[in-house]
């Protein structure tokens, strides 16, 4: 260990490349690698004596940089099952790091200048008295008519008109049941409604039928068409595949 | 510094300010006389005659706040926005509340045969219904009927004018 | 509504906004076409041309700023800087996060060549990125993106407004 402290002045071993080349003047798609190299490790050097530690960043980077050079040293004997990629600049890599690392830098001396210019314009002082935050309804009446509205009601008040039964016997549906029953109706039918399937319209044969009716769609032996909101569901057998074998 | 620009401080530093500024916290802040700061405070007041803000004096010190009539705009701020339909359910609770009030919550719910709560809250919402009073008798229940919206909406003008077809068969 | 009354609820609906308003949600309020309220935000704007106020559009919202030039005077006031400068290598995730989001760790420290979970940490303890969810494929990491307050923080309407020159080099 000892690689903790990253270095107050450099970023990062990109930076400090950046920077010795600015100070080398040199051209960034043509770097003296010999020369930038041997200022890297001078500066690494100068760092250790100083008693500061390097981080593993800058160490990989110098190794990468050793690396190049001694490629770019080699002679240029390619073996025969050398591609042409093998023979591309060494440096080439590290070129594109090195712009894109500067874009970004300079990009973000942008966002340091913004910040100043933004940071001398100051908002309202102070909160206004708290504000009431209950919904606000764009369309509160939907697309609800009058005459639909009138219709309901006609419809609910002849729900209550209907007989109540003095007794009530329940018995307990089952799913099964009423899975048999469902397919049943539905033999030879093109479609049927959802209420169609229903008999007396309690609440536990809605909710066993409809429990039914969303296992068929499952097993993919009926499908549910509904044009309308609350309105009207449509049950509809779909046509089997049946496979026949010789 | 000239007067003009001197008002342009003041109006800056009491907008920015966190809590209303006295006119000698400003006057110690700019280095100037207090009651010039007063004067320089209504000049900017009355430049505001036509704009939404006005600078009010509260405790001592002045503010800038929006002028009392744009209450009903600034209200609307930070309320979530719905655009939902009606359910099924509040529709069904609106056309009794419709036809039947005043109408408590119970006798929706005898003539709808469910639970009517959350209908008659969102319709509340919705400011679709109001509440007219409470019924005399046990527990005195509150009575429901629709809103003024409800009548604008429809352009209604009284709840005669509600559509009667088939519900003389009922009534 | 008069043109001239609905500046004046426009005017009114900015100042008291407590975050910056988009055009759409002022038109939403008040029930008027997006492209009529920015028209009046410009008449609003040039009317304050001779005042301390000005109205920026940070992040596509509206809001009423003090001008720069009164930013030394309203620094007696005393008010508690909202957040200190960055560090250099905040800003360069930043700068990175803004070009390439969403974008992951990984990729972050391709780019700067460096660790950045302190930088991350910081931006995000800022809030001035967020996540976006998680890359798929092995390890499933975090993606990064800019929040809202990044457009506050640096005065931006929109990530149009960074510059462009240089990224066809390696894009």
């Amino acid at each position: 260990m000892g690689y903790v402290i990253e270095l107050d002045v450099y970023q990062g071993p990109f930076d400090l490349l950046l920077d010795l080349i600015a100070q080398n003047e040199v051209d960034l798609w043509d770097i003296p690698i010999a020369t930038i190299t041997e200022q890297y490790l001078e500066y690494l050097y100068s760092l250790q004596e100083q008693d500061l530690a390097i981080t593993g960043e800058f160490l990989l980077m110098a190794a990468t940089l050793i690396r190049i050079k001694s490629r770019l040293l080699l002679p240029q004997d390619p073996l025969p099952e050398e591609s042409e990629e093998d023979q591309e600049d060494p440096r080439t890599e590290l070129v594109e790091q090195l712009i894109r690392y500067k874009f970004f830098k300079e990009v973000a001396q942008f966002l340091d200048n913004r910040y100043a210019e933004a940071s001398k314009h100051f908002t309202r002082g102070q909160a206004l008295e708290s504000l009431d935050l209950t919904p606000l309804y764009t369309n509160p009446f939907g697309d609800v008519t009058l005459e639909a509205l009138g219709e309901l009601y006609c419809q609910l008040l002849a729900e209550l008109e209907k007989e109540q039964p003095l007794h009530r016997i329940t018995g307990k549906i089952s799913l099964p049941e009423r899975l048999a029953l469902v397919r049943l109706q539905l033999v030879g039918q093109p479609r049927a409604t959802f209420s169609d399937l229903l008999r007396d319209n309690s609440a536990a044969e809605i909710v066993v039928t409809f429990l039914a009716v969303l296992e068929l769609v499952r097993l993919g032996e009926i499908m549910l068409v509904q044009t309308e909101s609350f309105g009207q569901i449509d049950v509809q057998p779909l046509q089997l595949e049946v496979e026949v074998r010789p | 510094m000239t007067l003009a620009e001197a008002k342009v401080v003041v109006e800056g530093l009491i907008f920015a300010s966190e809590s209303p500024l006295t006119a000698s916290e400003i006057a110690s802040i700019m280095e100037l006389d207090a009651a010039l700061v007063e004067s320089l405070v209504e000049d900017i007041r009355s430049s505001y005659e036509a704009s939404a803000l006005t600078i009010r004096k509260v405790g001592g010190g002045y503010q800038f706040v929006t002028k009392a009539e744009l209450a009903p705009w600034i209200e609307k701020l930070g309320r979530p926005v719905i655009s939902a339909p009606l359910t099924a359910a509040s529709t069904e609770t609106l056309a009794i509340i419709a036809y039947q009030q005043p109408v408590t919550k119970v006798e929706i719910e005898q003539i709808r045969g469910v639970r009517s709560d959350s209908a008659i809250n969102s319709l509340l919402e919705r400011e679709l219904i109001k509440e007219l009073g409470r019924k005399e008798g046990p527990g005195r229940p509150i009575l429901y009927g629709v809103s003024d919206k409800f009548f604008t909406h429809f352009g209604l003008t009284s709840l005669e004018e509600l559509p009667m077809k088939g519900i003389s068969e009922w009534k």
